[in-house]
């Protein structure tokens, strides 16, 4: 076995292991570390893949923003140790079973499809970077200007939106 | 002369409808009455002028008849071939019932004017007559099939109209509903007969049909009997048909039911309609189709047996019955009976056709005694306010010349020589002679029963009892008008029987002379003189001996006395079979299955909705399964459609 | 790049974009503008954009083709323009009591153009990014009643489950991706090959349509998000972001997937069966005003899936002049709603029992909008119903427009119901009569004319034909 | 063996439904938002697998992912804000008791 | 002449009701602009007979037609033949008189008035609508308004009636929304073009397997109209809470909205089907008929008599069309007409004596005529041409219609019109019952001696409806031919075709 098949399978394995953690543990705490690891391993998973911009920015928005975000939501609505009601036997099997059986009916598609590659050189990694941001800004053809001030568009009415929604108003004010 | 003057015959009484119908109450009610007595006497005199031209001047081209059409109108036309014209045809038997008509019609108009005096809806009961007037001319005048269709409707809707006069009476609604019943039933017999006629011989006129069917070359008449339904050709069921109409509007078994009962009428009403015009309709109806129902023998046989069977039907109901008016209709019936049996014997053409013009003839003197047998019934029940025999007697102190001309009328019916009657009657009994003896032997049975009950009706008004009855004993005979008609009927009575008829009236419109055959004539009269002396040992003077008989007789005497139960039966198809069983059944159906399921539906929806409203759990977890459910099954369909 | 160029195809985004940024600033500094006259200008500039984007017309493709827009799409955003317009003046009572109304009209605008973004969309990111923006903010905007427990709960399930949806949606689009090498538009519908992976990704992309224009069954947050949100925001859910679901899916289906038209047409006609039954079986049932037209507008996207199914330029065509229409009927009907619940928060059909006494006005404006809804004649509905029906009997599918007529009459029945209610039912205390406010009155009278006028002046659809397009 | 294709999307769809599952069978709002996270992050490995091993001369997948990350996050704080909201009314973040509209 | 005057009159008058409050004056311009609208239908009849006697013999006449929807081929195309000019006299003569009968309405008088006359505009529009569309949308016009007129002025169980009324009578619209849509699809495979015109597509060939779909659901949908067995259980309940102007127009036009409608739509477009289906349509008519009248029989209530009886008698307009023969299609358009009358003036009568005496149940009236002879005659003579009396409307429909029907010499034919015939006896009972115990007999109930006989504006509404009544049965050929003459120029195509 080649290195950077064990390096797969070890975050793969790694990955969905704490990805089943994530939603079957019983504590809301334990699960929003889980996920961490989860996401951390799919960034293992980009880096293996060369894509380091991407492996960063998952570490830095997902890790660092979006788990951190949970975990605050959890100690403001005060869930930190609460433990969650295990689901029923039949929610399980019958959320398990359809699961399972998407799972089954997407992989069958997947094994059936020819996918075409389109065979080019891999670019290299620091070089990637540079073209990202170049991209990024382009009007052109494989420009990207348009969804980049897009999402900042959405982002601001996200701030926005959650100042107006979860601010909470002195009674005087309403 | 112009014959299409006829039409004013027509157009008078129609006016005097509309004049006094509609405006009647603005102006003083006798003014109604002088109008509708003076323009049907026009009409009547008209018709005499008619009559007259027709037969003596115009009307024969080579010792024949014509059949003329002076006026014809399209009405209605169905399609290019089937029309209802709107027409007048004259012809012997229709102009004869013209003068019938108007003439009858004309006396009882002048005997209500005063008979009528006292009713508040005066005008209203004028109108209805002039209505009557109008539409039995138009019936006898039709020249197409369907006109006389429209105008028998519209008699049995003035008769209805008329028995239904006193309207707040409970019996008369019931009586004119009853009456209009049955004969509409009879007369669905009669628009589809007319429609296989029509079929057949693509048109509705009367001359063109007979035309057409009668000849038996003729493509037409090959294909109406051809086509045959249930062992019957189409010809057969054709003339059937019709006949059952007819035998509904002239009262003939079983369809006789409501002619009893039509005498809660005003007493002209019923001696104008249910004694002398309207119910011979149905006569007139076999009579100018005859060319045809002689080509069918079934036809003519059921016509035949009809008629015989109810002349003595009636003959035995009548001599039990104790209302006044209703033994006269029954007589009617009797009588009227013996015209349909007249016209089964008959063969056609020359002397074979003696019972056709036997039968017209009948009509004629019928109309004319039984008039006055009516309406000096009338004049006894407008005296002693009552209808019952019991209520009367001994009245020929009172009423003295109401009594010779009702004796006279009494003796005419029951065929004593030389009165009018004898001389119609002696000619459809040598008609059934010739034609069946059978028949002949039932004619003769009647002609004794009726000589009985007529007289048993006789003496009971007008002997039988001293007159105790009505102490204050003066003269009380009806007002002049009253007596003016009931003498002009009276004269009628006495010469009508006078007319040769078969010089005017045949089968086929060629005339001969008729024999007189002493030996059945001596049979008639003493079977007539026979029933009289019965009546007379019965009722001349109050006694126990019809009691007597009525005990040995037994239980067909009560029998006779309800009629047969005939009503009865009738009374359980329509209550039991009709309302219960298939009106009641039908209502509960649509209301309990048909709506019920139109409800259902829309109940189901909302049942459907109810069952479904957990699918909306408000539990966004759900919400997210069905949408993943949606979405696999979304591909899967997608993927192996 | 010519920045006039730019500016004109790009217009109605840029001229949002700037009112974006004004309203941003006056919400830092403009503390002492009065409102509303604010609210007012806000109203009347939806209007401008409308009608100088319908002037204007902009034709092109920007940004390498990641944005492409048409006369067709831009009758489209002007519709979107003109009933944002109409919400903004049912909306004008609530928002002149209401602090944060300056965020509302920002996460507004934010919403619009997402929306246009997402309808000129030429490529399958600023497609998703428009979508996004459009649903995102939105469920801000259903959670915006902060006072309501139930307009909390409305945005938690709408953003939960559009979450879920755009999870489906992205996997659909990674598989367009790996079957098909790039997500433009245009190259995606050249390396349509069919097979089944395609296949499959193209159901999950209608799953994720299906899920914005409530589709059964991916309508259940629908009436939920509806009766809890605030009026307003539902009137732009029903009729805004369901629109231009609407116009986004009938471009792709025709220009994108023209060439499976064959599968997907199957497909939408047993969705729109579905969809009409379902929609039909849950309104009759309810009491709610806004949760019963929520299921009526879920009814109303079945008919409209019948007018996709076409695939014609008559289907297009109808689809958008029936969105037109329903606009006006349905915003009118809010317009009622909205006053009502304004002024005496009442919300259920049976509140309003004997209306037509006290406010007779009301009632018959309440009344021609259902009518419209419900598609009787003379009502603008009648046409647009007419025109969808017809242009999908030109599958010859008759057993779908024969389900879909039945449907109708199922329909008329809860119709009639809130009908019966204002006009034949008796109430020992009926709403007492109310002013309406002068926008209000502006929105009711505006929506009436369009429903009693726009059916016979056949120009509309006329020149809304003009421009559309069948499969490509 | 080679590291193809066919195993990296095998994990992303087991992490995808792995995260349906999750979504089916949680109750508590953060805990749906987790699993939704999940699924996005699926769909991440996606775009970036079929990117390297079927289209590397464009970067396509890698900016479909870059901007699914910055909208999960947009998404992310617009739901834990309402959330929030609804924790204030509700004193709940359990979907099980936030029903006040059904049927 | 212009047709659109037609419109242009009642929407005109809808206008004017807008602007006024006052009752008074809503009734006087409801009464004058029908009146207009009643000259106008006659000079229009007289300017058809003068076309006609000219020799233009073009299957419309007054045809106009502008093209509205170009894309769709949507004409708005108006025409009128003899069949349609008599559905219009029909209309005008049953509208003033319904405006007539409902003066003393004394709650919200305008919107009544308002919903009366635009029923009567969508029953115009359909009559003189020669285009699919047009038809359509003037046809479910015709039908929304009762809901709300039975609903609110109704009595009884007014709201549920009034609900099953029109959900029953939209199924069958929806039916035809579903046909027509599906007949001009069939026309634009045929010609290229999607085609609304009837006169365009019946002259068209289209395929007969398409026929055999599409007549079923135009017939049925028009048929549930005309209270066709089993889809007619609206009809009674529906008339017995509707308010007496409610009822005539139900029954007096809108009835005959379906019959015309199976008559020109569905059996002009598709003769073939109507050839093949002929059989289960005169098995249905005469269920409805013979079945109607038994039900008839058993009803106590006069209003639910008159409407069960009305089921009955537009059996007789599906069993004309039915039949397929020429003289039995004029028999049905002629049934329309006098049985439009009839019933109205029915109807109108049974209003009267309902405001009077607040009771329908006949065993409780008793002896009327006495005390209100005009009504009671009136009743009477609604009664008889009912039954079917010569010189009055009902027998010359009726008997055309026999006789048309007697043209099919098949024994299943024959046995339907022996069946219906029959029917006519039935129809004499139950309206001699119903007369006699509601109108004849003594006075029952002493409080009813005393009650008021008709004012003047019931006496001029049932003379509006007596005249034609009369008119048409004591002169029937002007209006027989008419529509004779008419009905040979639509049905060519069906009359080629062997039975």
């Amino acid at each position: 076995m080649e290195v950077s098949s064990f390096f797969f399978y070890f975050f793969s394995a790694l990955m969905l292991t704490f990805g089943v953690l994530t939603v079957t543990t019983k504590q809301l705490f334990r699960s929003a570390i889980y996920l961490l690891f989860t996401l951390i391993n799919i960034a293992a998973l980009y880096f293996m893949l060369n894509f380091e911009f991407i492996a960063a920015v998952q570490v830095v928005v997902y890790v660092g923003g979006i788990v951190v975000l949970i975990l605050f939501s959890l100690f403001l609505t005060q869930q930190a140790g609460v433990h969650m009601t295990r689901p029923s036997l039949q929610q399980v099997l019958s959320a398990s079973s359809i699961s399972l059986a998407g799972f089954g009916f997407v992989w069958w598609l997947i094994v059936n499809a020819d996918f075409h590659a389109m065979p080019g050189e891999i670019s290299p990694s620091n070089y990637q970077v540079a073209q990202v941001g170049r991209q990024m800004l382009s009007f052109g053809r494989d420009g990207y200007i348009l969804p980049f001030e897009a999402v900042s568009i959405l982002l601001l009415a996200a701030l926005v939106g959650c100042v107006a929604i979860a601010y909470k108003q002195p009674k005087s004010e309403l | 002369m112009d014959f299409s003057l006829t039409i004013w015959i027509l157009i008078l009484p129609l006016a005097t409808f509309l004049i006094t119908g509609l405006l009647g109450n603005k102006f003083p009610k006798k003014i109604s009455g002088i109008l509708g007595t003076l323009s049907i006497g026009v009409a009547a005199l008209l018709a005499l002028n008619i009559a007259y031209n027709y037969f003596f001047i115009s009307g024969k081209i080579d010792e024949v008849y014509q059949t003329i059409t002076p006026l014809k109108y399209s009405w209605l036309s169905f399609s290019p071939t089937l029309s209802i014209d709107m027409g007048i045809i004259l012809d012997p038997i229709s102009v004869m019932m013209l003068v019938v008509v108007t003439f009858v019609s004309f006396m009882v108009h002048l005997y209500s004017f005063s008979y009528m005096k006292d009713e508040p809806r005066y005008h209203i009961f004028f109108s209805f007559l002039s209505l009557f007037s109008f539409s039995m001319l138009g019936l006898v005048v039709a020249s197409n099939i369907f006109q006389m269709y429209i105008f028998w409707e519209l008699v049995g809707v003035s008769s209805f109209l008329l028995i239904g006069f006193y309207y707040d009476k409970p019996s008369a609604v019931a009586a004119s509903k009853k009456a209009f019943i049955v004969t509409r039933f009879a007369d669905l017999g009669f628009l589809i007969g007319i429609l296989l006629l029509s079929f057949y011989s693509e048109s509705l006129d009367f001359q063109t049909i007979i035309e057409r069917l009668s000849s038996p070359d003729s493509s037409f008449l090959h294909s109406a009997t051809a086509a045959s339904f249930i062992g019957a050709s189409a010809m057969t069921w054709a003339l059937c048909l019709i006949f059952i109409g007819g035998a509904g509007k002239s009262a003939m078994f079983p369809l006789h039911i409501w002619l009893p009962d039509a005498m809660e009428g005003p007493t002209p009403v019923s001696a104008l309609i249910h004694a002398a015009t309207m119910v011979v309709a149905g006569v007139f109806l076999v009579a100018r189709l005859f060319p045809l129902y002689h080509l069918i023998p079934t036809a003519q046989h059921l016509v035949m047996y009809v008629g015989a069977f109810s002349a003595l039907f009636a003959a035995v109901i009548a001599c039990t019955q104790t209302d006044i008016k209703r033994i006269l209709a029954f007589s009617t019936m009797s009588q009227i009976g013996y015209m349909m049996f007249a016209l089964g014997v008959s063969g056609y053409g020359g002397e074979e056709g003696l019972g056709y013009t036997a039968s017209m003839f009948h009509l004629f003197t019928h109309a004319m005694f039984k008039a006055l047998l009516f309406l000096g019934a009338g004049a006894v029940i407008h005296h002693v306010h009552s209808n019952e025999l019991s209520a009367m007697g001994g009245m020929r102190k009172q009423m003295p010349v109401t009594n010779i001309l009702f004796l006279l009328a009494c003796l005419a019916i029951s065929g004593v020589p030389p009165l009018s009657g004898f001389f119609s009657k002696e000619e459809i009994l040598t008609a059934a002679f010739n034609g069946n003896k059978m028949i002949y032997g039932v004619g003769i049975l009647t002609a004794g029963l009726t000589a009985f009950y007529m007289f048993r009706l006789y003496y009971s008004i007008f002997w039988n009892k001293p007159q105790e009855h009505h102490a204050n004993g003066h003269h009380k005979e009806a007002d002049a008008s009253m007596l003016i008609a009931l003498g002009v009927l009276g004269i009628g009575t006495v010469a009508a029987g006078f007319i040769p008829f078969t010089n005017y009236i045949t089968s086929d419109g060629e005339l001969f002379e008729s024999e007189f055959h002493l030996n059945l004539a001596m049979i008639a009269v003493a079977a007539g003189l026979l029933g009289i002396a019965i009546a007379t040992a019965f009722y001349l003077k109050k006694n126990s001996r019809s009691d007597k008989f009525a005990a040995a007789t037994g239980g067909l005497l009560r029998y006779a006395r309800n009629k047969f139960y005939i009503d009865e039966i009738y009374l359980f198809v329509t209550k039991k079979i009709i309302f219960n069983l298939l009106s009641a059944p039908a209502a509960w159906i649509d209301k309990n299955i048909v709506d019920r399921t139109m409800v259902l539906s829309g109940e189901v929806t909302s049942m459907v909705s109810d069952e479904i409203k957990t699918m909306q759990s408000g539990k966004v977890y759900d919400y997210v399964i069905y949408f993943f459910l949606g979405v696999i099954a979304l591909s899967v369909l997608a993927v192996f459609y | 790049m010519n920045v006039i160029e730019l500016i004109s195809v790009f217009a109605p985004e840029t001229i949002l974009s700037a009112m974006l940024v004004i309203l941003l600033l006056v919400k830092i500094f403009g503390e002492n503008v009065s409102r509303n006259v604010l609210l007012m200008i806000i109203s009347f500039f939806f209007l401008v954009t409308a009608v100088v984007t319908l002037m204007l017309l902009p034709q092109g493709s920007l940004f390498g083709g990641m944005f492409v827009t048409g006369s067709f799409i831009g009758i489209e955003k002007a519709i979107l323009l003109l009933a944002t317009f109409i919400i903004s003046l049912l909306a004008f009572e609530w928002l002149s009591n209401y602090k944060n109304y300056l965020e509302f009209y920002m996460l507004l605008i934010c919403i619009l153009i997402g929306m246009f973004i997402m309808i000129s969309a030429g490529h399958f990111l600023s497609f998703y990014l428009g979508l996004e923006m459009a649903t995102i903010p939105l469920a801000a905007l259903a959670a915006f009643d902060v006072e309501k427990p139930k307009s909390g709960e409305a945005g938690m399930k709408l953003i939960l489950s559009s979450a879920f949806s755009s999870g489906i949606l992205l996997m659909g689009i990674s598989f367009m991706y790996g079957t098909c090498g790039s997500l433009y538009f245009d190259e995606v519908r050249t390396m349509f090959t069919g097979n089944t992976l395609q296949i499959a990704g193209f159901a999950f992309l209608v799953a994720g349509f299906a899920f914005k224009i409530s589709v059964v069954p991916f309508h259940f947050w629908t009436a939920d998000v509806y009766e809890g949100s605030p009026i307003a925001v539902t009137a732009f859910l029903s009729v805004v972001s369901k629109g231009a679901a609407v116009f986004i899916f009938l471009g792709a289906l025709y220009k994108v997937f023209g060439t499976i038209s064959g599968t997907w047409i199957y497909l939408l006609a047993i969705l729109a069966v579905a969809t009409m039954i379902i929609g039909n079986l849950f309104a009759i049932r309810q009491d709610n005003i806004k949760r019963f037209l929520a299921f009526s507008s879920i009814t109303q996207a079945g008919y409209i899936l019948i007018g996709i199914v076409s695939g014609t330029m008559q289907g297009s065509a109808s689809v958008v002049y029936f969105i037109l229409v329903y606009l006006f009927s349905n915003l009118a009907a809010f317009t009622v709603v909205a006053v009502i619940s304004d002024k005496t928060g009442k919300e259920s059909i049976t509140d309003y029992n004997g209306l037509y006494k006290t406010n007779p006005k009301l009632s018959m404006v309440m009344m021609l909008a259902l009518f419209s809804l419900a598609g009787i004649p003379p009502t603008a509905g009648f046409f647009g119903k007419w025109f969808l029906l017809a242009s999908g009997m030109s599958t010859g599918m008759m057993a779908l427009i024969l389900i879909a007529s039945l449907n109708l009459v199922v329909s008329l029945y809860y119709y009639l119901r809130v009908v019966k209610a204002m006009f034949v039912d008796e109430n020992d205390k009926p709403i007492a009569y109310i002013q309406s406010s002068s926008p209000a009155k502006l929105s009711l009278i505006v929506c009436s004319a369009a429903i009693v006028l726009t059916g016979f002046f056949s120009f509309i659809y006329q020149y809304i034909y003009s421009f559309s397009f069948g499969i490509q | 063996m080679e590291i193809s294709l066919h195993h990296y999307l095998f994990v992303s769809t087991a992490l995808f439904f792995i995260g349906v599952y999750g979504f089916f069978t949680r109750r508590n709002m953060i805990s749906m938002l987790i699993a939704i996270e999940l699924i996005l992050n699926s769909v991440n490995i996606n775009f970036i697998a079929f990117n390297n091993f079927l289209f590397p001369q464009k970067l396509e997948g890698l900016f479909f992912t870059l901007f699914i990350i910055t909208i999960a996050a947009a998404e992310a704080a617009v739901a834990i804000a309402i959330i929030i909201s609804v924790y204030r009314r509700f004193k709940s973040i359990n979907a099980e008791n936030i029903d006040s509209m059904k049927f | 002449m212009n047709l659109n005057i037609l419109l242009v009159i009642p929407l005109l008058t809808l206008a004017a009701l807008f602007a006024v409050q006052d009752a008074v004056k809503v009734r006087w311009i409801s009464f004058a602009g029908m009146t207009v609208q009643l000259v106008a239908s006659i000079v229009l009849l007289f300017a058809y007979l003068a076309e006609r006697n000219a020799g233009i013999t073009s299957q419309l006449l007054f045809e106009s037609s502008t093209l509205w929807y170009d894309s769709w081929n949507i004409q708005y195309h108006i025409g009128v033949d003899g069949i349609a000019i008599a559905m219009i006299l029909l209309t005008s003569v049953v509208m003033v008189s319904g405006i007539l009968i409902s003066w003393n309405i004394q709650t919200r008088v305008k919107e009544f008035y308002i919903l009366l006359i635009l029923l009567g505009l969508g029953a115009y529009g359909f009559f003189i609508a020669n285009d699919l569309f047009t038809m359509f949308l003037f046809f479910e016009l015709a039908v929304i308004p009762k809901y709300l007129l039975i609903a609110i002025w109704g009595s009884g169980k007014k709201e549920f009636n009034a609900m099953k009324l029109v959900l029953i009578l939209m199924f069958g619209s929806s039916l035809v929304l579903a046909g027509v849509l599906g007949t001009s699809y069939e026309a634009g495979v045929m010609s290229g073009k999607p085609s609304w015109d009837m006169i365009a597509i019946g002259a068209m060939n289209i395929p007969f397997h398409a026929q055999q779909i599409l007549f079923p659901m135009l017939f049925v949908g028009f048929a549930v109209l005309s209270a066709m067995f089993p889809f007619h259980t609206w009809a009674p309940d529906g008339h017995s809470s509707a308010p007496t102007a409610g009822s005539m127009f139900l029954a007096g036009i809108s009835m005959k909205l379906g019959g015309y409608g199976c008559l020109r739509v569905a059996t002009y477009l598709f003769p073939e089907a109507a050839r093949f289906y002929s059989p289960y349509i005169v098995a249905l008519a005469t269920i409805g008929i013979f079945y109607g009248a038994f039900v008839t029989l058993r009803q106590k209530d006069i209003k639910m008599m008159n409407a069960y009886s009305s089921v009955s008698h537009c059996g007789f307009v599906l069993l004309g069309i039915g039949m397929l023969t020429q003289t039995a299609m004029t028999g049905a358009v002629l049934q329309m007409v006098s049985h439009g009358v009839m019933t109205a003036l029915f109807f109108g009568v049974i209003g009267m004596v309902y405001e009077r005496t607040h009771t329908r149940m006949s065993n409780e009236l008793g002896g009327l005529l006495k005390v209100m002879p005009f009504i009671g005659t009136c009743f009477l003579l609604a009664g008889l041409t009912s039954l079917g009396l010569p010189g009055l409307s009902g027998f010359v429909a009726e008997m055309t219609v026999f006789v048309g029907a007697w043209q099919v010499n098949e024994l299943f034919y024959r046995t339907a019109t022996v069946l219906a015939c029959m029917s006519i006896v039935v129809t004499a009972v139950y309206i001699l019952r119903a007369s006699g115990f509601s109108m004849m007999g003594p006075v029952k109930n002493p409080e009813y001696s005393a009650l008021p006989d008709a004012t003047w504006n019931e006496k001029l509404a049932a003379a509006i409806l007596i005249i034609p009544i009369v008119l048409i049965g004591s002169a029937p050929f002007w209006l027989s031919d008419m529509i004779n003459s008419s009905m040979a120029n639509w049905m060519t195509k069906l009359l080629t075709l062997a039975h």
